[in-house]
């Protein structure tokens, strides 16, 4: 963690103040340590207790639309809920397959939640608040991210299980489907910014047209575009609805979680969870400006609130997301990735590539600017998604 | 024994690990997979040559391992393919039995 | 275009969330240990036996252990053992009483047969569903001081059925009261000139028709 | 310093044989991830960020998970046939044959009058290694690129299904 800002007010300062007093009485090597650790736990503190609320709001939310209260029984609206799912997961036996392979079915989870939580050390939850400045953030973030694809196939392996294992070669299609749109819609950020840190790409997202629009790549054509593909192949990284073929309840038990119980599904949980909010993390900073308020007038608000803000509401749009689409179908979701999602990234890489070589235009230059920026975002879409349509209409069953 | 040494000999033997492997084991998967790590023990040696002694262009070493990476990407997927195919004519992947031309 | 379905989708949802929060009619969830919805007037699950006062309910069983049920009962969840001797019943006529009727709550598939086959009208379905015991065995057979209850009881959970059952042995037993007396006044009136009644006066229970026959 | 570059590479190459002799490929196959994750913390060790991304990037997420699909998909039994004689004197003459590599490439090492400069190379800023990228090696990397295209390609209509489906092929 860096050394923080100095000109800014108190409750923008607040964590570094709050660390330095913690550690200030520390000798200097070690204290370098301390401030490492805090920042470690932080994280962990505030995701943990994140992940417990979200398991909350989920089922709240769901509850809602399906026009029922969900949970609230434990506590005040069910705020307990998440403390007696906790309570129940621990208590309920660890039950390991005799004909499984014991050491990596005891690893998958454990290097799971490892890979997950690395994710988080390189976003920029507020103004210098970042727990580990990397000059190739981004690329950091998605070497990351991509080594959790073999606990998951790990997990399904290992359990020796006709249906963990057929979950695990769903798993491993659709990641390896998903990973190239998710690099793909992030590299005309890169380009845009010119820098793989994540705080540089925030730090080039400030300032605003005419006082009010901000800067946030999702308020252009190529960024609007971008974004889309970066958040369906989140969803789709993250095993949510309506991409969550690998744990598909209806066929498959619960895929590669089948053969697991008490604490180390809670793990498996706690890694889907962490894995979304670091995607959602990552679509923020990227796209919707980080940290950066949305008004120059609101500026007093300090970062992190802002960026806590976006975050949370990505996390409402995936639980929103969840609880109205049913579930692809495996060829259609690869389907979906090679004949769409990646097309479209590849052209909206050459639109972003126009829209950076394009930058004095001014005038009336500018609007064409804009015309043909969104043609080159709009265009493919509407082409693609027409082509898309074409395959996937009603199924014809020959023995049915 | 210096570092730059000490990071030979690891390289060395990574690739003598490799080589172990491809020349011995009879499953085409695992002697692709030794290929691999032959082409890793020379990337650390380029690394190794890059971080202790430095010329004139700077990140000439860097650039050479990220090329040779995409090879060894492109190399694996070919390979995977092949054994694949391999397979579908043959019902094996076992490289001694695979010895007819015509599939 | 593409994506316009899964707009309309998100909408779809998007008001259902919003709807719950001020619209009671949507939001329809009755949180139940503390909330109870009236149930509807036909639901039923287990039979129970009809008595006419609730402060004697052994001695006003309608039953009178005819074992009609217990033939009947698909399950074979009834079990009765007629008494030795008689009491009166409702009307004052000595009736054998079931010294033992019990049912099997848990064997008892709720198809009320008993109660359409019952000539007296003692065994009606009961509404009663929170019948959960850590017993298996025990607490759910249900002996007849169990099975009991009040007329006023079954009024109360099936009131159509049972205002038309009370009208109808009302009915009978004002029929019976009516015989009765035209059989004391033509017994008494020394003349035979009046017609006699079909029935034949004898001691017999004024029966009615079987209900739902 | 040392240290730390020992122990790497002894979790490295001891990944790494562990793989090559196991039984189970798919264990193979795990065993050379962790090896290739060493190979990551020697790039991270030697000051070469990027490079230990990349490398965690593509082998992990990317050729380990190609090699894990093919095992799937050429799945006979879950481990190997017990090696017939010939094969045990193939993997003896392998190990020979290795183990003489190894000895010739170490004396090299040990006796080749290496010059190492006092000062470490500067770490490079990924902008540098775009700016190099595209500028000095930019011949290169378009034939990188056209490589991987060819590739990607070339792997798709080898392990694309032969035999397609005729019209009027009922199963």
């Amino acid at each position: 963690m860096s050394a923080g800002p100095t000109d800014a007010h108190l409750l923008e300062r607040a964590p570094f103040l709050l660390r330095d007093w913690l550690t200030h009485a520390l000798p200097e090597p070690l204290r370098w340590f301390a401030n490492t650790l805090i920042a470690i736990a932080a994280i962990l503190a505030i995701f943990g207790t994140l992940f417990a609320l979200l398991t909350l709001v989920e089922r709240k939310v769901l509850g809602r639309v399906q026009n029922r209260p969900g949970p609230n029984r434990t506590g005040w609206f069910g705020i307990l809920q998440p403390v007696a799912d906790g309570i129940k997961m621990l208590t309920k036996e660890d039950i390991v397959p005799r004909a499984a392979d014991p050491l990596l079915h005891f690893l998958a989870p454990v290097a799971l939640l490892g890979f997950s939580v690395l994710t988080f050390a390189v976003i920029p939850y507020g103004r210098d608040l970042v727990a580990v400045r990397l000059d190739a953030g981004v690329l950091y973030f998605f070497a990351a991210g991509s080594a959790t694809e073999l606990s998951i196939f790990m997990a399904g392996w290992s359990s020796n299980n006709k249906y963990a294992l057929v979950a695990a070669m769903r798993a491993l299609a659709q990641l390896i489907s998903y990973e190239l749109p998710l690099l793909l819609s992030a590299v005309p950020v890169v380009l845009a910014a010119g820098t793989l840190s994540a705080p540089d790409i925030v730090e080039s997202q400030g300032g605003f047209t005419w006082g009010f629009v901000p800067h946030w790549h999702v308020f252009t054509p190529w960024g609007a575009a971008a974004f889309l593909v970066f958040f369906i192949s989140a969803l789709s990284e993250s095993n949510r609805s309506p991409f969550d073929l690998p744990e598909a309840e209806s066929e498959l038990i619960a895929g590669h979680l089948t053969e697991y119980s008490g604490f180390k599904y809670a793990l498996f949980f706690m890694a889907e969870y962490f894995g979304m909010c670091s995607l959602c993390g990552m679509a923020v900073t990227l796209f919707l400006g980080g940290w950066q308020a949305p008004l120059a007038a609101l500026e007093f608000i300090p970062s992190y609130a802002w960026f806590a803000l976006k975050l949370c509401a990505l996390l409402l749009v995936f639980i929103w997301i969840r609880a109205t689409l049913p579930r692809l179908r495996m060829d259609q979701l690869t389907r979906f990735a090679w004949k769409f999602l990646v097309p479209l990234a590849l052209v909206n890489l050459a639109a972003s590539a126009f829209w950076s070589l394009s930058f004095g235009w001014a005038g009336p230059m500018q609007a064409l600017r804009w015309a043909i920026g969104i043609a080159l975002a709009v265009g493919p879409f509407v082409l693609l998604g027409r082509r898309l349509g074409a395959g996937i209409g009603p199924r014809t069953y020959r023995y049915a | 024994m210096n570092a730059l040494q000490l990071c030979l000999a690891f390289s060395s033997l990574l690739f003598a690990v490799g080589l172990a492997g491809a020349l011995a084991r009879s499953n085409a998967i695992i002697v692709l997979l030794g290929l691999e790590l032959m082409l890793n023990a020379a990337n650390i040696n380029f690394i190794a040559f890059w971080r202790f002694s430095p010329s004139s262009a700077p990140a000439t070493g860097v650039i050479f391992v990220l090329f040779s990476i995409a090879v060894a990407a492109a190399e694996a997927a070919v390979g995977m393919a092949l054994v694949i195919a391999i397979y579908r004519h043959q019902k094996t992947i076992r490289l001694p039995d695979a010895t007819d031309l015509k599939g | 275009m593409l994506g316009t379905g899964l707009l309309q989708g998100l909408a779809v949802t998007a008001r259902n969330f919003l709807g719950s929060f001020y619209d009671r009619r949507r939001f329809v969830t009755t949180q139940y240990p503390e909330q109870r919805t009236a149930l509807p007037e036909a639901y039923r699950n287990f039979p129970f036996l009809v008595c006419e006062s609730a402060d004697d309910p052994m001695g006003t069983l309608r039953c009178v252990a005819c074992q009609i049920c217990e033939k009947e009962c698909p399950p074979q969840c009834i079990y009765i053992e007629k008494s030795k001797d008689k009491k009166p019943d409702a009307n004052g006529k000595p009736q054998i009483y079931p010294a033992v009727f019990d049912i099997d709550t848990a064997v008892c598939m709720s198809c009320q047969i008993c109660v359409e086959v019952c000539p007296f009208d003692a065994i009606k379905m009961d509404q009663v569903f929170e019948l959960a015991a850590t017993d298996r065995f025990g607490a759910l057979l249900m002996d007849r001081h169990a099975l009991a209850k009040p007329n006023s009881y079954f009024q109360s959970i099936h009131p159509t059925e049972a205002g038309e059952v009370d009208s109808r042995l009302l009915a009978a037993r004002l029929a019976a009261e009516e015989k009765a007396r035209t059989a004391a006044a033509a017994k008494a009136a020394p003349k035979p000139a009046a017609p006699k009644p079909p029935a034949a006066p004898s001691a017999e229970a004024p029966k009615p028709s079987p209900p739902l026959a | 310093m040392s240290a730390a570059l020992a122990i790497v590479a002894l979790a490295t190459l001891g990944s790494a044989a562990a793989a090559m002799l196991g039984r189970s490929l798919l264990r193979s196959i795990f065993m050379l991830a962790v090896s290739w994750a060493g190979v990551a913390a020697f790039y991270m060790w030697a000051g070469a960020q990027f490079v230990a991304f990349a490398q965690v990037l593509i082998y992990l997420g990317a050729i380990s998970m190609v090699a894990l699909f093919a095992v799937l998909l050429t799945r006979q039994s879950r481990d190997e046939a017990s090696p017939p004689p010939a094969a045990l004197r193939r993997a003896i003459l392998a190990v020979v044959a290795a183990a003489g590599v190894a000895a010739v490439l170490l004396w090299a090492v040990a006796h080749s009058p290496l010059a190492v400069s006092g000062s470490l190379a500067p770490a490079t800023s990924v902008r540098q290694l775009g700016f190099d990228l595209m500028g000095r090696h930019a011949a290169a990397l378009l034939v990188v690129g056209v490589l991987l295209t060819i590739a990607l390609l070339g792997a798709v209509v080898l392990a694309a299904d032969g035999a397609q489906e005729r019209p009027g092929d009922e199963p």
